[in-house]
């Protein structure tokens, strides 16, 4: 597998003295859905904007495919890598939402019917279509999120970089969503870095986590990371409640040997410790129950 | 507190104005109006109104609409009507306190005011039928500066965000109690929302920048256009541009 | 009040008024090129002239009328030189969106009010650099920014009156002399919320003063 | 039990024609705590601007404590009702925090000492000592959340409206926020209003639920609203996670009378539950098993 993403010692101070990366390393292999968690001001939109090359490495440096970022052209770092923003509103610049999604692949140097079919497709993959002559300020802000998403799609770049891509969408936009990323990664291979704090959705969004706070923290599956009761605690960070509800249900003598992480794996899960136990288990309150459920209280416990 | 702009508002009604090609557009009124306001002769401006107006009901925009885009330039020439006739010399008409009403002034201040209103009323026509991006990208291809159609791309996507972005603030403003008065408190206290209003788009801006980057921008590029002049673009376009001329011709071949 | 409209201008006034006006803009687009990075300056400079854009929508009661803010003495503080090309986007964007102020006499209402902007900036440079040797230096920021931002106003009032004048001494001295007197309130008015603007700034993000893309800051 | 707020027949159109509201009716009773619910668009910003008299009512009318909002001076309304926004930054407008938080007392007419009074309270109270001379654009995201509500606070409201207030925050200091609103709610008695898109928080945070879809479609418990499967599906709603999972535990035989909506009642229920049949349960696929999970997932699908 190759390496997409090589990141190497970087950290990083912003101009007022305040350190926001700090020896940040960092490996993402080609198709693989990175998601990057941590706490509000842990540095994951600065992180994110030395990907592609907004901010000039200071110290330590980022690796595309094996290029550095720092000697590449715009041009190469455009085709390779698109960034979805956090605020929709700092990405749609253009008057219309056809304009807007024209403006990566003109900027490329393609020609009239290129440019034409390249947006014709995103507005197609994402659902748009009917928008095109919309102005972004009447767009719903879901209908916003979709159109910023559909204008780095049609630059054809082989790593996609979002920034909280589900935040204030509504549960239905969110859904649709993350089935629209996955399924770029599934049918174009597109590899993907994601920045969240809606833990809900890692499990169904990311192959791999990285957990951040200035530096580094830890790195690991999804399941990994969620296990990790001192490092979750330590970094201020949540887990799924379908995990959590599932680690519960071992105080009372539920056997499984994967905690599940979505509902999908929750049901699963459950009819496959029920069909290898013969079809039936029991739950019960034992001598440990409560002191057991009470260590579970605190592992999740933030305050 | 702060209004929307919302000039093509109706640009997707159908009209001879609205299928008129955008540029030819632009160029014909643009020669329309310079001649209109460059008349000296009263009754050649009334013309030149009546000539605006005809086109006005071309382009088939609502009454409303019209009547609230050009309120602006009637309050703003109100003085002028009120105060020249008393001011320019010349045959009394009407005395008054010492003041003396000519004949010259009136006439004067009406020619301004005429011309006012006909340029005004040929904006709309010209500008009102038209996406409004269109527009812009029509400036684009009569070769004004790649520099300045974006600068105005870009600015007129950000009116609109921060129209909303200030209602907001405003909103939250008066939801704690501000009242706007004419008082010292009351101008130091937009001073300070100005303030943060200024810091937060400078913020943006830089955002902006680097979203744009991110997209590989260049001053360079273009947009996407395809502007085709019909047979019958090209008849309107000598149409309006003949009528500007004849203005200022005809009465000099008469006199001659 | 001051974006004079359609029809009143003579040929030669607004000729002089587009002359200039592309000058200036021609200028100041070629001293951004060569000081820095016009790629960066286009976005943030468009930006920022939909924030003021924006800003001089805002009416404010004055008796039993409303007046505008003006800000051209801000946008000259905060912009300097590349204030002029801001105004003009500005002024264009007026006359063709809401009908404020005429097509023909865009070149002449950017001179007077973009050459009272950069006033503005060469005052408000100049004044607190050296006010706060002698004052604090707060105190010198409001006295300078309030300066620039009632300059600016005055100016612009002047220009306009002297561009009727210009036009026809007879027919409009009397309208320019009530023009400037209508004025006043609005050039304090003016005064007070520029130099509350500028101490504001100078306290919470500084380097937004003093120009764009300028390399002093 | 006296009305806090009334909404009788409440209709709204923007000036460009958008319906944002058909006639809408709510209740709420004082100490109450409502949840507004409803996908993007559905006019829950809308209807908030309404209930402090920001909107003026074109139809039907809005009552707090039995007087009509139209009818209010500003000062009055103020005195009765605070309102959150959906972005700080829309709110946070003075160059200090501390300034930003005095702005409502000064308006109120109070003087030096009392407004000094006022704010330390508000600043005690959510836990920002020690940042009244910072900058609102220096703060992080989660202080800014709590900077506005301080300054709402400040004012002493009787109703407090706030618009998606846990939206970008990290799950801790999501968590935090919760825990502040509703030791407001509990030792003042202060009315609720909150408009969201986050679920998993509303068994927490509300007494009661409106669905709003430009009409509004449904009032009831949490309980109430997310057992009604057609209702969540045509109005693009969602039901909490842990909801969900006991739901398809009774597929598995799992007989809960209430399904439980937060963790905390999972854990209690499950407790209770397992006591009552003696201690112990069990869980089977039975015949019908795959077919009533089958019915479940199609129930809280979107797609
Ligand atoms: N322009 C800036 N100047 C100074 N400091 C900054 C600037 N932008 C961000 N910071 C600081 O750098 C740190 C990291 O910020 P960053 O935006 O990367 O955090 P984040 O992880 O994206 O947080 P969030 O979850 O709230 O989006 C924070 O402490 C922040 O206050
Ligand atoms: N200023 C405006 N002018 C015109 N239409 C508007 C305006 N503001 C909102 N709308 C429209 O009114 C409807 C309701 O908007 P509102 O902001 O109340 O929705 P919301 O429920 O708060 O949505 P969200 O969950 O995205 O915050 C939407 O269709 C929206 O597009
Ligand atoms: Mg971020
Ligand atoms: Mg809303």
């Amino acid at each position: 597998m190759r390496e997409a993403i090589t990141v190497r010692d970087l950290s990083y101070k912003y101009p007022d003295g305040t350190k926001a990366l700090e020896d940040v390393n960092m490996e993402v292999h080609e198709g693989e859905r990175i998601a990057i968690v941590g706490p509000n001001g842990a540095g994951k939109t600065t992180l994110m904007l030395h990907l592609n090359g907004t901010f000039r490495c200071m110290e330590g440096e980022v690796e595309l495919f094996g290029k550095t970022v720092s000697k590449l052209k715009r041009a190469e770092i455009v085709k390779e890598i698109g960034m979805v923003f956090q605020d929709p509103d700092d990405q749609l610049f253009m008057p219309t939402l056809f304009d807007d999604i024209a403006f990566g692949p003109i900027n490329q140097g393609l020609k009239g019917d290129e440019v034409r079919e390249r947006v014709d497709k995103a507005i197609m993959s994402l659902g748009l279509s009917g928008y095109e002559d919309r102005a972004p300020h009447r767009l719903s802000f879901g209908e916003k999120k979709k159109a910023s998403l559909a204008a780095v799609m049609a630059m054809e770049p082989r790593i996609l970089v979002l920034d909280e891509p589900t935040a204030n969408l509504d549960p239905y936009s969110r859904t649709e969503l993350i089935g629209i990323l996955n399924e770029l990664n599934d049918r174009e291979g597109i590899t993907m870095v994601i920045a969240t704090h809606d833990v809900n959705a890692i499990p169904e969004l990311a192959d791999r986590i990285y957990a951040l706070n200035r530096r580094i923290i830890e790195t690991g599956t999804p399941r990994e990371i969620f296990f990790d009761g001192e490092l979750l605690k330590q970094n201020k960070l949540d887990v799924p409640d379908v995990f959590k509800l599932f680690d519960v249900m071992r105080c009372f003598g539920f056997n499984c040997d994967k905690l599940p992480l979505s509902l999908d794996e929750a049901v699963s899960g459950l009819t496959r410790v029920i069909e290898t136990a013969g079809g039936h288990i029991h739950l019960h309150i034992h001598e440990h129950t409560h002191d057991e459920v009470k260590k579970w209280r605190e592992k999740y416990e933030h305050h | 507190m702060v209004e929307y702009p919302e000039i093509d508002r109706y640009s997707s009604l159908d009209s001879v104005m609205h299928r008129f090609d955008p540029r030819a557009k632009l160029i014909a009124f643009l020669i329309l109006i310079f001649s209109i306001v460059l008349l000296q002769d009263l009754k050649l401006a009334f013309i030149g109104l009546l000539g605006a107006i005809l086109f006005l009901i071309a382009s088939k925009l609502p009454l409303r609409f019209v009547l609230q885009h050009i309120k602006w330039v009637c309050f703003f020439i109100v003085p002028f009507i009120l105060i020249m006739p008393f001011s320019v010399h010349g045959t009394g008409i009407f005395h008054f306190h010492g003041l003396t009403l000519t004949y010259e002034g009136l006439e004067y201040g009406i020619l301004v005011a005429v011309r006012a209103l006909a340029a005004v009323i040929i904006v709309l026509p010209m500008i009102a039928t038209t996406r409004f991006d269109i527009t812009i990208k029509a400036l684009g291809e009569l070769k004004m500066p790649n520099m300045l159609v974006q600068m105005f791309m870009f600015t007129y996507r950000y009116i609109f965000v921060f129209v909303i972005e200030f209602q907001r603030t405003w909103r939250a403003m008066v939801a704690r109690g501000f009242q706007m008065k004419t008082n010292l408190y009351a101008l130091r206290t937009i001073g300070k929302a100005l303030g943060t209003f200024f810091i937060r788009s400078y913020e943006r801006g830089d955002r902006v920048y680097q979203a744009l980057r991110a997209r590989g921008y260049t001053v360079k590029p273009k947009t996407l256009v395809e502007f085709k002049m019909r047979a019958s673009d090209y008849v309107w376009t000598v149409v309006i541009i003949g009528f500007a001329v004849s203005l200022h011709v005809v009465p000099f071949v008469e006199v001659t | 009040m001051v974006h004079i409209s359609d029809g009143i201008l003579s040929l030669p006034v607004l000729a002089a008024g587009w002359a200039i006006t592309i000058a200036l803009i021609a200028v100041a687009l070629w001293w951004s090129k060569r000081r820095g990075n016009v790629e960066e300056e286009i976005p943030k400079l468009s930006v920022m002239t939909a924030a003021f854009f924006v800003a001089s929508l805002i009416h404010i009661p004055v008796g039993p009328t409303c007046v505008h803010f003006m800000l051209n003495g801000l946008v000259g503080v905060i912009l300097g030189i590349l204030a002029y090309p801001a105004i003009f986007i500005g002024l264009v964007l007026q006359a063709v969106l809401f009908q404020h102020g005429g097509i023909t006499t865009i070149g002449v209402n950017t001179v007077n009010m973009g050459v009272g902007a950069l006033i503005a900036f060469a005052i408000f440079r100049v004044g607190s650099m050296y006010g706060s040797l002698v004052v604090r230096k707060e105190l010198s920021a409001w006295i300078f920014g309030a300066l620039a931002g009632g300059v600016a106003v005055f100016l612009t009032v002047i220009f306009t009156a002297v561009s009727l004048i210009l036009t026809s001494r007879e027919a409009f001295f009397a309208v320019a002399i009530t023009l400037m007197l209508a004025h006043i309130p609005i050039m304090i008015i003016e005064a007070i919320v520029t130099g509350s603007i500028v101490v504001f700034l100078l306290k919470v993000k500084p380097e937004l003063i003093g120009g764009l893309g300028d390399d002093n800051k």
